[in-house]
């Protein structure tokens, strides 16, 4: 039950992975330089940062490095990691390499759209209902509740089965769709509490109108915590992506990571040898996935002063 | 307390509405007629027998009627436990065949949540007061949590099944026996069992892990930690008390995740070909029959509806702050 | 006597170096004394309370001793407190509002804290229901949440608890901050009964309301700056104080019935300073309006009459 | 100047707000140009709910708030806007009425984009500069400094400058001296009396009797929502007539004066 | 409806010990797949859909259809003969249903007349079919309206007959939606369990052929796995797990070369038996591919070696240019081909293309329509077919090479069979011609008029050509071995070649892996191993696969 002005437990709840906040709001204070400063001296945040940007430039601009597409066949069919096919061939004779590198700007692709996507309908949801409360704030937790409740593969499942999914820009544009109600519960929970902030209402004293206290006062107090946030939600899109692509439900006309060990499986690379065809795209997506949680734990460390110390 | 389930019964009730409307409208409105795809499949070439056949079919997938009457013929049959028939596997209801495959996808979910939440939040636990296992277990946990269900799966399949060939990498049981309670029956259903309950369990085990780690640490920073430990309580009791807090957060997680949690299930079973609901639903897509779908995903969606109930209805019993009705900000 | 601290000096370790919170802190509490810390935020009364009692993770012993019925605390070694914890210093944190665990009923987590400390809750229990009695509270709190309790209740739990085993010296820190004026007074008395019962001998009342504290310490403990200022009696302390600091403190204190029209009251100019890197010399002389050139060398606290110590140059002279 | 007629707050709770909580009911009182009233209450009394009605920040359930004869919760936009320019509010806690994540002086330059948008820069500087010495502030101190480098005091009295800035002839003044040093609060205790004696009309929210006193020339005693004893400072104090009163006065911590009788 | 048989798992799926445990002896078991996708849930032959081996193992129809020969062959009838519009088909002797009841011209003529049922998928037959009497318990007597040769050669061997004392109690309804548990039939096999991804049939103690014809069944036991997918049926069959994988097994060509007990029908390319002619479809009804000219450059451009060999890794073969099947190899007029045929030749295509008219205007490297507008042809195949993704892929790079903008498309699967059925299509891919009885079939597929809304089975190019639908219908009532037969193909192969409808590309193989470790004698190109369709696929064991296992040896 929750009562204007007071939050339950329940609602206040981290994903498994997502930190909980200790204070609803890490007082930053302008304290920019300081952040860096100690976000440049945690481990955690450069490693995973040089994981991420390591695979966002083999992304961009391996690639840039050939004429030919992805899906061509360029090389002997099935070879293994040579020379010239750094992770060998498919069985077309395609290179395992140039697909994966085009399927990594796919999944940074659908990471950054779908998590964006994600975190843009959480947020505004989110600030609306937490900080208008009352009826409005009644009907948003309410869908919420029932986006939340709804199994996000199998909603996108029935989605991608009846619209079907040719790009990945459209494919990232559905997983956005559905992957946002933690997000809006978790930041309804902190803009509640923000929202009694004296400072809330000097500038509604000062003539300013909802949606700019939002924008202009609210949410830059959460910038970390909407950061963070951001972060699982690109993990979660890009796991999620791959999950579908697999099933076959990825986009037709690009390679994806996801895609790339729905064929491999799909043309029998697990027997007849071909571990170069499904290992790298799976330890990539690991890696990712794997360095933005890290990043997000150092993070954590870096804005929460109680956990800088430890 | 009446309230706290009334408004979250009305919750889920109106979920539940959501959820059997969307699914009742999208085969509707969206391309891929059922009753087209069953004229493709029997073959009708003379143009005399088409139009019998499809007036038979509609009569058949109830698309005969006006569309408010289907609408609320598709509420009335669903309460009498009938979610209509499948195109692809014509004309077995779509209950039975759901039915039939329930029970595997079961098997390997309900172990693998519980047991991975329970060993994640124990060796999370741990990890937090141990230096040595924060450093080894909790790289392995990101690794874990941050791995695709599929390519886990991919993995144990190519490693410990077809390399190693120490397990199966296909069905529910050997394909050379018949099902009977013998040792070797069960050894063998067990077998088959193992390599994808393993796969669920480790990716969940390495979140709950990393969560518990996380929620413990804040909780050993609690102001009723201080106080115990400035009245001379052994760390034990304060970590006990963490322990129990850090665990509420984790069992709405549990709810959260469920959905996940189902959606990594079936992955798994189409890596392993383990014969679940996944793999119906894989079919129920390529062969489009969106009645098999559709069944599949109410189901889906009343279990996570019932699991995020039951879920609910633990925490109100382990977390006395939703009890008195009186809660503070959390 | 019952505490004895000597030189004592705390730091809070931070990243961008340490803070200095108690720089050099002498004093004795008689047996059956109750002491009031006072002073503006952040001269480290607080510092103090927990010094005695239990140093986080964050501060660190630089210096100095400290002795309770001529036993010597070992407050660096948090392993070796625990044995002194709760029978012989015990603390009213801060932040008693959440001091209780939230999901143990009270009588759970007082039979937990027992049973840690190898002591029976049965056996106990008429004890507890009784000084639960005393503060007014009934015995069916033990069956309570926290959350079921108001802010009041829960300090006087709180208060019950940190004494249940009579220890020699309890730390209480602004335990009345904040509630009501009536419920203030209420708590306050029974800080004065507990130890008149002798639930606990000495007392240390860290509070930054000074007339508060007048009404239940028998000394007065000024502190500024991580170092004590003066120290006196109460009534010394309200009618005679000697240190510039503590008259100004005082001076800025309005009373019932004091009105702008007629009397102005002034407040201090200035701000103490850090204590990152505190300066030289008598740290209150930026504000000091009797401020001289001794004043760069620090002024120790000296007695200058009976049971009264103050740092300041001219209050000796 | 400003008037409350029977004014009620009511509150609804619960998920479907099935349950009510009264925090105000039928108050009524008056503010008049150059006069400092104090609202004085324990917690929960309902002081902050009226100061928010008056600052339009909430509305009342019953009754009506008038600032010279117009309703304010009935005003909207550009009404409300015009509103503010002649009150405005401070309130309690001065770290959380300034936003953490920017510079203190912002609340000035909110001001101007609220109300002043036309003014140049260099004149509002001017402005402000003038504003924050009539609060007895160094502008070099105060500007360009995050909330967390000022004290609570300073930053008080720049929330008093800004609030200057416009020509307010009513000032909200929520507890503004209860989170401060002893040794501040009289400081701005002081401005305000300053600001009466220019005109100004306070309305005074406390919990602290000693200060009720120190510079308001009505006082109004609140209890749970309800006035229990209201009339000038002097009478109310010397010669409290409700028991309410006497018992809050004789809980008071006196310098000088210890309690008499244990009070349970 | 609980299709539960005796010895499924228990409701709900869980294994109940009802119908007994206990292991399939190896040396007696045939493991197969490849035929049944989804959990069994159906045995009713009448309806598309039924488990595997229920038409053929269980039930059985009255002719086979011998590829070999191209003829039918007697089978549950010991003959029929036509007297003008009359056929009159005899029994064969002694014929048993597994209930021990006869098998009699009744139930013959109460299977055909089930196709009075409007929802039965043959329920055309009776608009040229218009009576069937019982002569006498092994006589009945069919009276034609519209004798169509071929097409009843179709039906006889294609449809199996069913015990009418079971059946005539069901209503119509019942006919068309029961799950017909625990089938009685005439054939070698019972059904004994199933579950979830398996099907599991028992041999029959005395089975008619045994006697009548010297063939006996040598599994006692068929495991039909479910097909997850083909990569698993691949683990198994290395693994020794399974005998016949019907799947499409790509990288099938290293395995049978290495040293893994792994066979095929031939051993070397194209490996498999063909089964079916996958075809470009065109939408004639839209521009440019109205036109012949075009749709022959666009037949020139492909490079069908390079799917043949770079997609299936040979186990496929190209078609011949008139689609036709091997098996109808006599009846390809090679005068034909090779005046009329096409083949691929980028530079042809170009030339076909320019001569007709076709410029590239705007020289975005691609030609323009006649009426100047860019063309883009969008070919469609449905996503997740991976082969012939790739293939798609193929196609439309030969295309761009010649200048013709084709973009494979991957629809779902659904909307794909919308776009094909209600001719919005640009470019289709189909294979639905596949291994029967008759040319004709083929023909049918290809030239089927009248051209409806929506287009179901045949003719998705919507080509409208009279004269070469009349050879079809002439066809269709013209006997095989009758001069007249081979012309009227020759005339058809002719149109179809001058004016391309559809593009035939190359022939999907009927995928047969066997595994030699438990079983051998394997059908296979071998000179003396058995020939027949090594298939378990529906309507296949009709065409003689029904032999293989007959032929089967088991390692000792
Ligand atoms: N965890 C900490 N880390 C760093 N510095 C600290 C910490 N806690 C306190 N300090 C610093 O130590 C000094 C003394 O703090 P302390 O809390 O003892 O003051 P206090 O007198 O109790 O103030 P208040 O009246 O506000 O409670 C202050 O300068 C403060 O900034
Ligand atoms: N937005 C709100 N929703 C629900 N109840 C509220 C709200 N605001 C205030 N209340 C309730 O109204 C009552 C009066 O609150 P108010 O803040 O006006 O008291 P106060 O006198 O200012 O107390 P304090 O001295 O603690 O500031 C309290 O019981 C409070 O819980
Ligand atoms: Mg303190
Ligand atoms: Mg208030
Ligand atoms: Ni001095």
């Amino acid at each position: 039950m929750t009562e204007p002005g007071q939050l339950t437990d329940t609602d206040h709840v981290a994903a498994p992975g997502v930190p909980a906040l200790a204070e609803p709001v890490v007082s930053l204070a302008g304290r920019r330089r300081e952040t860096l400063h100690f976000a440049l001296r945690n481990k955690k945040v450069v490693g995973a940062l040089v994981v991420i940007s390591g695979f966002l430039v083999l992304g961009l601009v391996a690639p840039l490095f050939t004429d030919h597409g992805p899906n061509e066949y360029v090389g002997p069919p099935a070879a293994g990691p040579s020379a010239d096919y750094w992770f060998g061939t498919t069985t077309f004779g395609q290179d395992v390499f140039l697909q994966f590198a085009n399927g990594i700007r796919s999944t940074f692709v659908v990471g950054l759209l779908g998590g964006g996507l994600a975190a843009l309908i959480g947020m505004t949801v989110g600030f609306v209902a937490g900080y208008r409360g009352g009826l409005v704030d009644e009907l948003l937790n309410m869908l919420t509740n029932i986006v939340l409740v709804l199994p996000a593969l199998a909603v996108l499942i029935i989605l991608h089965a009846y619209v079907g999914v040719t790009s990945v820009p459209m494919q990232a544009v559905f997983i956005g769709l559905f992957s946002w109600p933690w997000v809006a519960r978790a930041v309804r929970a902190q803009t509640f509490s923000l929202r009694s902030r004296e400072f809330v209402d000097l500038a509604r004293l000062s003539g300013m109108r909802p949606l700019a206290v939002i924008r202009r006062e609210i949410a830059p107090n959460m910038s970390s915590y909407l950061f963070m946030t951001f972060i699982l939600l690109f993990g979660g899109s890009v796991l999620m992506a791959a999950t579908l692509d697999f099933i076959g439900l990825g986009p037709t006309d690009a390679i994806s990571l996801g895609l790339m060990m729905n064929s491999a499986v799909h043309w029998s690379a697990l027997h007849l040898g071909l571990w170069w065809w499904f290992v790298p795209p799976g330890a990539a997506i690991t890696a990712i996935v794997g360095a933005l949680y890290v990043m997000n734990v150092g993070l954590d460390e870096v804005f929460n002063p109680k956990l800088r110390e430890m | 307390m009446r309230r706290y389930f009334g408004r979250k019964l009305a919750i889920y009730a109106l979920t539940f509405v959501v959820a059997v409307t969307l699914n009742w409208i999208i085969p509707r409105f969206m391309p891929g007629d059922p009753v087209l795809r069953m004229l493709t499949r029997t073959s009708v070439s003379n143009p005399e027998a088409i139009a019998p056949m499809r007036a038979y079919y509609e009569n058949v997938f109830g698309l005969d009627v006006p569309l408010w009457k289907q609408y609320v013929n598709y509420w009335v049959e669903l309460f009498q436990g009938n979610l209509g028939v499948s195109v692809w596997l014509f004309p077995a209801p779509v209950a039975d065949v759901i039915l039939h495959a329930v029970p595997y996808t079961l098997a390997l979910l309900l172990p693998s949540i519980l047991l991975s939440w329970w060993a994640g939040n124990k060796v999370g636990a741990l990890a937090a007061r141990s230096t040595w296992l924060d450093n080894t277990a909790l790289p392995v946990s990101y690794a874990l949590t941050a791995t695709p269900y599929m390519w886990l799966g991919i993995l144990l399949a190519w490693g410990l099944g077809i390399v190693a060939g120490v397990f199966p990498v296909a069905g529910g049981y050997s394909f050379e026996l018949r099902p009977d309670w013998s040792w070797v029956f069960v050894g063998s259903l067990a077998l088959h069992w193992f390599l994808p309950f393993l796969s669920l369990f480790l990716v969940a085990f390495g979140g709950w892990a990393i969560g518990m780690r996380n929620l413990i640490i804040y909780e050993l920073e609690a102001d009723y930690a201080s106080y115990l430990a400035a009245l001379g309580a052994p760390r034990r009791l304060i970590r006990r008390y963490a322990f129990r807090n850090a665990l509420l957060p984790q069992i709405t997680g549990l709810a959260l995740q469920l959905g996940v949690l189902v959606s990594g299930a079936l992955v798994t079973e189409i890596v392993f070909a383990y014969p679940g609901l996944g793999h119906l639903i894989l079919q129920a897509i390529q062969n489009q029959d969106f009645f098999l779908l559709q069944g599949a995903f109410l189901f889906i969606v009343i279990g996570v509806l019932v699991a995020n109930f039951v879920i609910d209805i633990v925490y109100v019993l382990v977390d006395p702050r939703t009890r008195t009705g009186m809660q503070g900000a959390a | 006597m019952t505490l004895q601290v000597d030189d004592l000096r705390v730091c809070y370790r931070t990243l961008m170096g340490e803070v200095r919170a108690l720089d050099g802190v002498s004093f004795t509490v008689a047996d059956g004394e109750i002491m009031g810390v006072v002073g503006e935020s952040g001269c480290g009364k607080s510092t103090l309370g927990k010094s005695l009692v239990r140093l986080d993770n964050r501060m660190k012993h630089v210096g100095g001793t400290v002795t309770v019925d001529g036993e010597p605390l070992p407050i660096a070694d948090d392993r070796a407190m625990n044995r002194f914890r709760f029978t012989s210093v015990s603390i009213i944190p801060q932040y008693a509002m959440s001091a209780l665990n939230p999901t143990r009923r009270i009588g759970r987590l007082v039979a937990d804290l027992l049973d840690a400390h190898g002591m029976s809750y049965a056996a106990t229990r008429p004890e507890l229901v009784r000084r639960l009695a005393l503060v007014g509270l009934p015995e069916t709190v033990l069956d309570s949440y926290p959350i079921e309790l108001s802010g009041g209740m829960k300090q006087r739990v709180v208060l019950v608890l940190s004494t249940l085993r009579d220890p020699a010296l309890l730390v209480a820190d602004e335990v009345t901050s904040a509630l009501d004026v009536s419920t203030q007074r209420a708590v306050a008395q029974t800080l004065v009964e507990f130890r008149d019962r002798g639930y606990v001998r000495g007392m240390l009342v860290v509070t930054h309301d000074i007339s508060l504290v007048y009404q239940i310490a028998d000394t007065i403990m000024v502190m500024y700056a991580g170092r004590l200022a003066e120290k006196a009696p109460s009534d010394v302390v309200v009618t005679e104080p000697l240190h510039p600091y503590t008259q100004l403190l005082i001076g800025a204190l309005p009373e019932v019935g004091a009105r702008f029209s007629e009397r102005r009251l002034t407040g201090i100019p200035g701000r103490p300073p850090g204590l990152r890197n505190p300066p030289q010399g008598c740290r209150f002389r930026a504000r000091c309006p009797l401020a001289f050139d001794k004043c760069a060398e620090q002024p120790p606290f000296v007695e200058v009459a009976e049971n009264h110590q103050v740092a300041c140059w001219k209050a000796g002279s | 100047m400003l008037r409350l007629d029977q004014v009620s707050k009511t509150f609804r709770l619960g998920a479907f707000g099935n349950r009510e909580l009264t925090a105000v009911k039928d108050v009524s009182l008056s503010v008049d140009p150059g006069e400092v009233v104090s609202l004085i209450g324990e917690s929960g009394s309902g002081k902050t709910t009226i100061g928010r009605m008056v600052l339009g920040l909430a509305s009342p359930t019953k009754g009506r708030v008038t600032f010279d004869g117009v309703q304010v919760s009935g005003l909207r936009g550009r009404a409300l806007h015009g509103y503010h320019r002649r009150v405005q509010g401070v309130f309690q806690d001065p770290f959380s009425t300034f936003n953490p994540v920017f510079k203190a002086d912002r609340v000035f330059a909110l001001v101007r984009d609220g109300f002043f948008g036309s003014v140049p820069a260099a004149q509002w500087r001017q402005r402000v500069e003038t504003a924050l010495h009539g609060v007895r502030l160094e502008p070099a101190d105060v500007l360009d400094k995050y909330p967390h480098q000022l004290s609570g005091g300073q930053l008080q009295r720049m929330l008093i400058a800004r609030a200057l800035l416009l020509d307010i002839r009513l000032l909200v003044a929520d507890e503004i001296i209860s989170m401060l040093d002893a040794s501040t609060r009289v400081d701005v205790l002081n401005l305000l009396g300053e600001l009466k004696s220019s005109g100004l009309g306070v309305l005074f929210v406390t919990h602290d009797l000693a200060l009720g006193t120190y510079i308001s020339d009505r006082t109004v005693i609140l209890r749970a929502g309800e006035v229990v004893e209201a009339g000038p400072t002097e009478t109310v104090f010397t010669n409290p007539s409700h028991e309410y009163t006497r018992n809050l006065l004789a809980a008071v911590p006196h310098l000088h004066r210890r309690w008499d009788e244990p009070v349970k | 409806t609980g299709d539960d048989g005796a010895a499924t798992p228990g409701a709900g799926g869980l294994p109940g010990p009802a119908g007994g445990g206990g292991a399939y002896p190896r040396n007696e078991t045939l493991y197969t797949s490849g035929t049944q996708w989804g959990p069994p849930n159906s045995w009713n032959p009448i309806i598309p859909g039924y488990a595997m081996g229920t038409v053929g193992l269980a039930y059985e129809t009255l002719f086979l259809f011998d590829p070999q020969k191209t003829e039918l062959s007697p089978w549950l009838a010991e003959k029929g003969e036509w007297a003008d519009k009359t056929y009159t088909l005899t029994l064969r002797e002694g014929i048993t249903w597994s209930d021990g009841k006869p098998l009699t011209a009744d139930d013959v003529k109460y299977t055909a007349e089930l196709g009075k049922i409007k929802a039965v998928p043959y329920s055309n037959l009776w608009t040229w079919l218009s009576a069937v009497d019982v002569v006498d318990a092994r006589t009945a007597k069919f009276t034609f309206s519209d004798p169509r040769i071929q097409e009843w050669e179709n039906w006889l061997y294609e449809n199996p007959i069913v015990p009418k004392h079971i059946w005539e109690s069901r209503s119509e309804a019942d006919i068309t939606t029961t799950a017909n548990e625990k089938p009685v039939g005439t054939g070698p096999y019972e059904y004994l369990t199933h579950d979830q991804d398996r099907m599991v049939w028992k041999k029959k103690a005395d089975w008619w052929a045994t006697k009548a014809l010297n063939l006996d069944v040598k599994p006692n036991y068929i495991v039909d796995i479910v097909n997850s997918s083909n990569e698993v049926a691949l683990g198994l069959l290395l693994q020794g797990n399974m005998d016949l994988s019907n799947n499409f097994l790509p990288g099938i060509a290293n395995l049978v070369k290495g040293d893994f007990k792994i066979k095929t029908y031939y051993p070397e390319p194209p490996y498999m038996l063909s089964a079916n002619t996958a075809m470009l479809i065109p939408n004639t009804t839209k521009a440019p591919m109205n036109d012949v000219a075009f749709r022959r450059a666009l037949a020139s451009s492909i490079e069908t070696k390079k799917i043949v060999e770079g997609v299936y890794g040979n186990i496929v073969r190209a078609a011949n240019p008139t689609g036709l099947l091997p098996v109808w190899d006599q009846f390809v007029d090679q005068g034909v081909v090779s005046q009329n045929g096409f083949s691929f030749d980028t530079a042809k295509a170009k030339k076909t293309l320019a001569d007709a008219g076709y410029k590239d205007t705007n020289n975005d490297g691609f030609v323009e329509g006649k009426d100047g507008k860019p063309v883009k042809l969008s070919l469609i195949v449905p996503a997740g077919w991976t082969d012939w993704m790739e293939a798609a892929r193929v196609i439309s790079a030969g295309a761009q090479a010649a200048g013709i903008n084709v973009v494979p498309e991957f629809p779902d699967a659904g909307a794909l069979d919308d776009a094909r059925t209600a001719g919005t299509f640009d470019l289709v891919l189909n294979n639905w011609a596949g291994l029967s009885n008759t040319p004709w079939n083929y023909y049918n597929y290809v030239f089927q008029l009248p051209i409806q809304k929506q287009q179901f089975n045949a003719n998705f190019a919507r080509y409208e050509n009279k004269t070469a639908w009349e050879l079809v219908q002439k066809l269709a009532r013209t006997a095989q071995d009758s001069p007249d037969f081979k012309t009227t193909i020759s005339e058809l192969e002719r149109i179809h070649l001058t004016e391309l409808p559809m593009i035939p590309l190359w022939y999907n193989g009927l995928w047969a892996q066997f595994n030699t470790a438990h079983w051998t004698n394997w059908p296979s190109s071998a000179g003396d191993a058995p020939k027949d369709l090594p298939t378990t696929w529906n309507n296949l064991w009709e065409m003689g696969s029904i032999k293989m296992l007959t032929q089967l040896k088991p390692v000792a």
